[in-house]
């Protein structure tokens, strides 16, 4: 075993995390580790590169017993680590983050251009041709987590461990990280690889460790455990059906338009948009990454200025130039970078869910605090967030439950649109199914769902109409009849090149 | 030696003061300032705002402007040396105002012509003079020190702390910065009092201070005069009005109005006269004995 | 294919027309300066203004790798009092001992400051406010509360008042400092790191960067470099002052910040940060030389006041230049 | 509807009474120790005067750091409120003096001389504001103009002069006692409550806490961000004003040069003592009290028992250091 993780225990303030789990992983074979939101996973594997200290338990890496103090010392070891929440250094260049800490030297000064020489050759092994001088900031969320993987996997470690790398990357880009994975393995270096997308778990991995409740529960080849049966250990229970989402009420064009995007343009991302959420319906927006998706939902919000073509709510136009009004109309939207668009960290998860209902809740100034909790407490229950207390920080939660209270937050305002951005982003295939669901259900009682997502699984399964975009303009609308994967990525491709 | 001043009308003076936050400097400003514009002269004026370094910047800037002659009030003893040695280099006589320079290193008639003011360890040794024929019995002291590191703090200290030693029989039981403010000298004292509610007497290096200290002796139910003497230097006009009140047994001036005396010194300057390397200001004592009379004429 | 896609959005870099207008407002004022009053142009005047602002430059330069990285440092008016006692002090046994000395001094204070700040976590505006009572205290229990004199007789004082091929040498002194302050942020792997941990301490660790020796190095080297101002206060006016330095930590804030450098850390540049440092100097020059003039006698309220205004209208022209403003909250 | 099966688990705040309350914070423990070292150590420490003394001398802090917590609790910080004590202490004796502009009615005057320093204080409070939040300029340099400048202004007022008074009605906020308490510690005590209401009450008390945690957040979840932000600077600057008024009252004079000197890191240093990490998204209002106390004390016990002033600013830091390190354990454990 090149690596061997046993009875780690880990609690914060009091609050068991981890109880006694295990992970195994062989020379240059790649190890899927999965579980529900907050099971576990990330914590374990910071415990490994020394990002956390363990309460209990030992592990043995390449034949020796270690603790690494600091993430520093894992990766001299040769472990090389893509954390959960893309860790770059934002304002540092491509180039510089790709390098960062093993910079290039010569005669004890910084190799500029073999940093940028060689961070360039990097990202085309990932068919990816940007400028490596610019800042990681001004780069989307896909490009960034390309960036952290290419950082990652020029380490020349001998594990690497991958945190839902996928998670903001499109079909093509996952295509593309996978044969990299391939290639490494070829060269014996063992992954380990967490993930909520089952198909690409299967794709991709020799073996899995299955946690559940800061437990391993389950650890099997990928071959003798069914896609059931996996999540069966995941949940501790079956699974109801992804596809089996029901949609009731009334059928096509008839219900009334809410939400009319015409011609919609800012900047260059957004060129030519338009767009109609209706009254009851799931839209859908569809595109590749960085065809403008996230910027067309800032425009609505009002977050970014609307500079050419117009928006109407509900029949009459309107100019939002700052989120509250679009808000006050009764728009909400779920960001997709929940790390610096959508948490409060250090606020508890009650401040949190209830941000944007706050001035609802006041009576002359103040907040009701027993309305707050009830709320709080009703929605802690129907979105399953696992949590210690509505007190607790958030930032103590893991990625998908500070998901839910994000959604949540939007929930409990009783909005007429909803704006979502790769909401199931990072939640747990049980959760997942359920939050479409939700999505679903709130639909079927009036609510206009706006549907950012990467996955057409998603789309497909809950989406009403799907828009979609390339290059900032819009380029079709597949209403329900016409959707099919197929339909969408002849859409999405079309007008690409 | 120092450079020679030609005679003219007009000339264009500089006055580099050290600071203004604090009535006596602010007094002292204006009374160079009424001055030379009452000669009509032009005057350079620069505030060092408390940094020796500063001030000699000031001078500097001063020298490259082609000022005629230099009043400075030298922050520090030891720092303000290149100053005066740059304008003498430059050409330019220097007169200091009532702090001097390191007799070791720059001397009068020779660096720079003359120093103007008052000597502080004598201020501080007539208050202790005073103290030593007036206590009535009264011996525990609280003495109010003026801003930690600065040389009127030092020095008042240092006159004071010798002759009291001196003369024996007296104690001092704490001895604190105040800052030459009236809130810390007011905090500083209600402290200390609290600490030594046997102190009876309290010496503070300004006004400032004994202003502060006073509201402090109220606060703990004690009469400043009666039950706290309290000794003061600088002599400000409310300083001696409460010498009048009786809540200041005596205060030893020491007078800011420089402007006078220090544009006449130049005028002798430049007429060729011989100049003392030392002109003392004559400063005045009050306490109840003469405070009603002199009350009018306090700065 | 994919290059289209990921063209990015943001101009080059919002810092860089900052520190293009700090460069601008600095020749503007000179020139200014030149026009309207004699001699300010003079060998004499350049040369003391270089001497005197040299101090100011080299604390300048420590603070800007400290906001670089995200922190603050409080104390480097207090360390350089503390240094200038200490150098003067052993000025009288060499003058090397004198440099030395004061050099020792200000790192010791700085690794101080690392420590508390690392080991202790305790936030840096706190260790380095702390750190400067702590050091005022030590500068005058060392001085017995008055300015020490140094020896005239090792050739300490030359550190400070003399000239090398016509510059003075605190002037080389910094533009040494200048220079290898650049090489470490531009050219070697320390300033890569030290800018990482001021775009995200926790990130940086987690990128394996050793954060609590990167932070310790610069805290040092602040400190370093105040000892070095100090050692050059104490050569240049012939004492150590236990009481100077006073308000010296904002003016070196104010510089770096002038520079374009964002207290949030992440960016920052060290040509900028001088750039800032002399023309906060410039100003004070400049109201000296406007009240030469005679055409209005500023009282020292009225240069506050003015010096404020200057402050202001700085920053505001940056923020303009920048586009910060408009747009404010939305982003970065 | 139940979406999964993962379990809530039950709040498991116990909320106790208040002593258990002020127990959870470092600086409480902090000041308890140095109650104890100076009731051991210090002559005279058990006496009213001794408390009267120190809390009349904490007021103005307490009054000032109250306000900076909110500042702080954004993420910002305010460096002017020392220069803006000076204003508004230079403004208000010009007119109950009639200095400014004569008034007849006494009563008017001081009432006037009360309100317009404190409204100019504001004012430039939401000076601070409207630079941080329409040219996004840094606070620590947003405030650096008027902590430059302010002062100056002041001087300016006065021509740097002191201005004496006497005015019993005016002095009241400093000389006066409401029902046996000193007005100025009543006033702190008043002023403390408010904003601790502020913080866990009110919709604008989270919303200040919410700026601060994520601005980005905060404005996509329709907070006024800039509102917020120019509401703590105004409220800083207010308070400010009003303890410049205290402090000259106290005094019977006015010194433009002197009047809240220093003051911005006396109130920092509360704030940051107290447990609200500069970096904002917290506000711990009790927390900064105690801090301010703790320094006051520290100042006290220093000066009560003859320490040195070198030396006495030397343990002052080691104090501050270490208050800061107890209170950062025991909020962690
Ligand atoms: N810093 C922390 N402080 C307190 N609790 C924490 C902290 N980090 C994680 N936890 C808790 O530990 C548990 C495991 O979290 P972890 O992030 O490891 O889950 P995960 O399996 O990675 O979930 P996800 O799929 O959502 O990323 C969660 O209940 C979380 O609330
Ligand atoms: N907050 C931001 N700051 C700077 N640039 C941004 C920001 N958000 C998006 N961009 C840029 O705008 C481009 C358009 O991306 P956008 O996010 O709108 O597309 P998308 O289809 O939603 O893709 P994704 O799935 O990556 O979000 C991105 O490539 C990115 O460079
Ligand atoms: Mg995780
Ligand atoms: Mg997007």
């Amino acid at each position: 075993m090149l690596l061997s993780m046993q009875g780690i225990s880990k609690s914060f303030s009091g609050v068991a995390a981890l109880r006694s789990s295990s992970l195994e992983i062989a020379e240059g074979e790649i190890m899927a580790l999965v579980g529900q939101n907050g099971a576990g996973k990330s914590t374990l594997i910071k415990i490994l590169t020394g990002a956390y200290h363990r309460d209990e338990g030992s592990i043995r890496f390449n034949g020796r017993d270690i603790a690494f103090a600091s993430p520093a010392e894992s990766q001299a070891a040769g472990i090389a680590t893509i954390y959960q929440e893309i860790n770059l250094a934002p304002q540092r260049s491509v180039a510089e983050n790709i390098y960062l800490s093993r910079e290039p030297r010569r005669y004890g000064f910084l190799d500029r251009r073999s940093m940028r020489e060689g961070a360039q050759r990097v990202l085309k092994a990932f068919k990816l041709d940007i400028d490596v001088e610019r800042p990681v900031a001004s780069f989307s969320a896909a490009t960034r987590q390309m960036v952290s993987i290419a950082r990652a996997v020029t380490q020349n470690a001998t594990l690497l461990i991958m945190d839902e790398p996928t998670s903001s990357l499109d079909e093509r880009e996952v295509a593309v990280l996978f044969d990299t994975i391939r290639t490494l393995q070829g060269n014996g270096v063992a992954v380990c690889f967490i993930g909520h997308r089952l198909d690409e778990l299967y794709a991709i991995c020799d073996r899995v460790t299955i946690m559940r409740d800061g437990q391993t529960v389950a650890v099997s080849t990928m071959e003798d455990m069914p896609k059931v049966e996996l999540v069966r250990h995941m949940l501790g229970r079956e699974l109801a059906a992804f596809a089996a989402i029901s949609r009731d009420g009334p059928e096509g064009p008839e219900r009334p338009v809410r939400l009319d995007l015409a011609a919609v343009g800012s900047g260059v991302r957004v060129r030519d948009v338009s767009l109609s959420v209706r009254q009851g319906e799931i839209s859908g927006l569809a595109g590749l990454l960085g065809s403008g998706r996230t910027e067309t939902a800032r425009i609505i919000f009002g977050v970014d200025k609307l500079e050419r073509g117009s928006i109407r709510f509900e029949g009459s136009e309107r100019l939002y130039s700052e989120p509250a009004n679009a808000i006050a109309d009764g728009i909400g939207l779920v960001s997709e970078d929940r790390k610096v668009d959508g948490i409060v960290p250090d606020m508890s998860i009650r401040e949190n869910m209830t941000l944007a209902l706050l001035p609802k809740l006041k009576k002359s100034g103040i907040v009701d605090r027993a309305r707050q909790d009830a709320i709080v407490e009703r929605f802690i229950k129907s979105l399953g967030v696992k949590c210690a207390s509505s007190d607790q920080p958030i930032k103590e939660l893991s990625g998908g439950n500070q998901q839910k209270v994000l959604l949540a937050r939007w929930l409990c305002t009783d909005p007429k649109v909803l704006i979502v951005d790769e909401p199931t982003r990072g939640i747990d295939i049980g959760a997942k199914a359920e939050i479409l669901k939700l999505l679903r259900g709130l639909a079927d009682e009036g609510l206009s769902v706006l549907m950012i997502s990467s996955e057409l699984e998603e789309l497909l399964a809950a989406a009403d109409r799907v828009t979609v975009l390339s290059d900032g303009m819009s380029v079709a609308e597949l209403p329900r009849q016409k959707l099919s994967e197929a339909n969408l990525l002849t859409a999405m491709a079309h007008q690409v090149n | 030696d120092v450079p020679k001043l030609k005679q003219k009308d007009k000339y264009k003076v500089g006055f580099a003061q050290t600071e203004s936050n604090n009535p006596w400097r602010i007094a002292q400003t204006n009374s160079m300032k009424e001055t030379a514009e009452k000669l009509g002269y032009q005057l350079v004026y620069t505030d060092a705002a408390g940094s020796a370094a500063k001030q000699v910047a000031d001078v500097n800037s001063m020298i490259a402007q082609g000022v005629d002659l230099i009043f400075l009030a030298p922050r520090e003893e030891k720092p303000l040396i290149p100053a005066v040695m740059a304008a003498k280099k430059a050409g330019i006589p220097v007169i200091l105002l009532d702090r001097s320079v390191d007799p070791k290193l720059a001397k009068a008639g020779e660096d720079y012509l003359t120093f103007i003011g008052s000597d502080f360890i004598k201020e501080g040794q007539r208050v202790a003079e005073w103290l030593v024929k007036n206590a009535n019995g009264k011996t525990k002291i609280i003495e109010l020190e003026g801003t930690t590191g600065a040389s009127p703090a030092n020095d008042r200290k240092k006159g004071f702390d010798e002759a009291i030693k001196a003369a024996g029989g007296f104690e001092i039981v704490a001895s604190q910065s105040g800052d030459f403010a009236r809130d810390k000298g007011r905090q500083v004292a209600e402290a200390l009092l609290q600490a030594h509610p046997d102190a009876d007497i309290v010496y503070a290096h300004n006004d400032e201070m004994a202003i502060g200290a006073i509201s402090a002796i109220e606060a703990a139910g004690k009469v400043p005069g009666k039950d706290i003497l309290v000794l003061s230097i600088d002599g400000g006009k409310e300083a001696v009005g409460l010498v009048v009140d009786g809540k200041i047994g005596a205060v030893v001036e020491c007078n800011p109005r420089f402007g006078p005396k220090a544009f006449e010194t130049m005028a002798r300057y430049a007429k060729g006269e011989k100049i003392e390397p030392k002109l003392i200001n004559d400063d005045k004592f009050y306490d109840s004995s003469n405070a009603k009379a002199e009350l009018a004429g306090a700065y | 294919m994919l290059s289209a896609i990921f063209k990015p959005l943001a101009p080059k870099s919002s810092g860089d027309l900052a520190r293009v207008g700090v460069v601008v407002a600095l020749f503007a004022l000179i020139v200014f300066g030149a026009l309207r009053y004699d001699n300010f142009l003079s060998p004499f005047n350049i040369l003391t203004f270089l001497r005197y602002n040299s101090m100011f430059a080299l604390i300048a330069l420590g603070m800007a790798f400290v906001i670089m990285t995200g922190g603050i440092d409080l104390s480097v008016g207090a360390v350089a009092a503390l240094a200038s006692v200490v150098s003067a002090l052993l000025s009288p046994y060499h003058w090397i001992a004198g440099l030395g000395g004061g050099i020792v001094a200000g790192l010791a204070v700085g690794l101080l400051n690392g420590l508390v700040i690392t080991k202790m976590r305790i936030q840096p505006f706190i260790a380095t406010l702390a750190a400067m009572l702590a050091a005022y205290g030590t500068a005058l229990l060392l001085a017995d509360n008055q300015s020490v004199s140094v020896s005239y007789d090792t050739g300490f004082t030359m550190i400070g008042q003399d000239d090398f091929l016509g510059f003075p040498i605190p002037a080389w002194i910094a533009v040494a400092a200048y220079v290898v302050g650049w090489v470490f942020l531009e050219r070697r792997a320390f300033g890569r790191h030290v800018l990482a941990i001021g775009d995200g301490e926790v990130t940086a660790a987690l990128m394996g960067l050793k954060v609590e020796r990167t932070l310790l190095a610069v805290y040092g080297g602040s400190g370093l470099l105040a000892g070095l101002a100090g050692v050059i206060l104490a050569a240049q006016f012939g004492a150590g002052q236990p009481t100077e330095g006073v308000g010296w930590e904002l003016f070196a804030i104010a510089s770096v910040v002038v520079g374009g450098t964002l207290l949030t850390g992440g960016s920052g540049s060290v040509g900028a940060t001088l750039a800032g440092a002399l023309l906060l100097g410039m100003v004070f020059n400049v109201l000296n030389f406007e009240n030469g003039l005679g055409w209005i006698s500023l009282s020292a309220y009225w240069q506050s006041v003015i010096r404020g205004l200057f402050l202001l209208v700085v920053v505001v022209l940056q923020a303009r230049l920048t586009g910060r403003g408009e747009k404010a909250p939305a982003r970065g | 509807m139940t979406i999964s099966d993962t379990t809530v688990k039950p709040q498991s705040q116990s909320r106790g009474s208040l002593l258990l309350m002020l127990s959870r914070y470092g600086t409480f423990l902090a000041f308890l120790a140095l109650i104890v070292f100076n009731i051991i150590v210090t002559p005279n420490f058990l006496s009213w005067q001794t408390l009267n003394v120190n809390l009349t001398q904490v007021a103005t802090i307490v009054i000032v750091a109250t306000g900076m917590t909110l500042v702080i609790a954004t993420g910002g910080i305010d460096l002017s409120v020392g220069s803006l004590m000076a204003i508004s202490g230079a403004v208000a004796p010009m007119i109950f003096m009639g200095t400014l502009f004569p008034i007849n009615s006494p009563a008017l005057a001081v009432a006037l001389a009360f309100t317009i320093p404190i409204l100019i204080a504001m004012g430039l409070g939401w000076f601070n504001g409207f630079l941080v939040t329409r040219f996004a300029i840094q606070p620590i340099v947003a405030t650096l103009v008027l902590f430059i400048a302010g002062r100056g202004i002041a001087q300016v007022i006065t021509n740097g002069n002191l201005q004496v008074f006497k005015n019993d009605i005016f002095q009241f906020i400093a000389m006066g006692r409401v029902a046996g308490i000193p007005t100025q510690v009543a006033l702190m005590l008043v002023i403390a409550a408010l904003a601790f209401c502020l913080i866990r009450f009110t919709v604008i008390g989270r919303q200040i806490i919410a700026v601060g945690g994520n601005e980005k957040a905060a404005r996509l979840t329709g907070i006024p961000v800039r509102h917020v932000k120019t509401v703590v600077y105004v409220i800083s600057g207010g308070l400010a004003g009003l303890a410049g008024l205290i402090v000259v009252a106290r005094n019977s004079a006015s010194d433009a040069n002197l009047v809240g000197m220093g003051m911005e890191l006396d109130a920092i240093a509360a704030v940051a003592v107290g447990g609200s990490l500069l970096t904002g998204g917290r506000a711990n209002i009790i927390g900064t009290l105690l801090g301010a106390l703790v320094i006051q004390l520290v100042r006290y016990t220093l000066l009560a028992n003859g320490v040195p002033d070198a030396a006495a600013l030397i343990v002052k830091a080691a104090l501050i250091i270490i208050a800061v390190f107890i209170q950062q354990r025991a909020d962690k454990s």
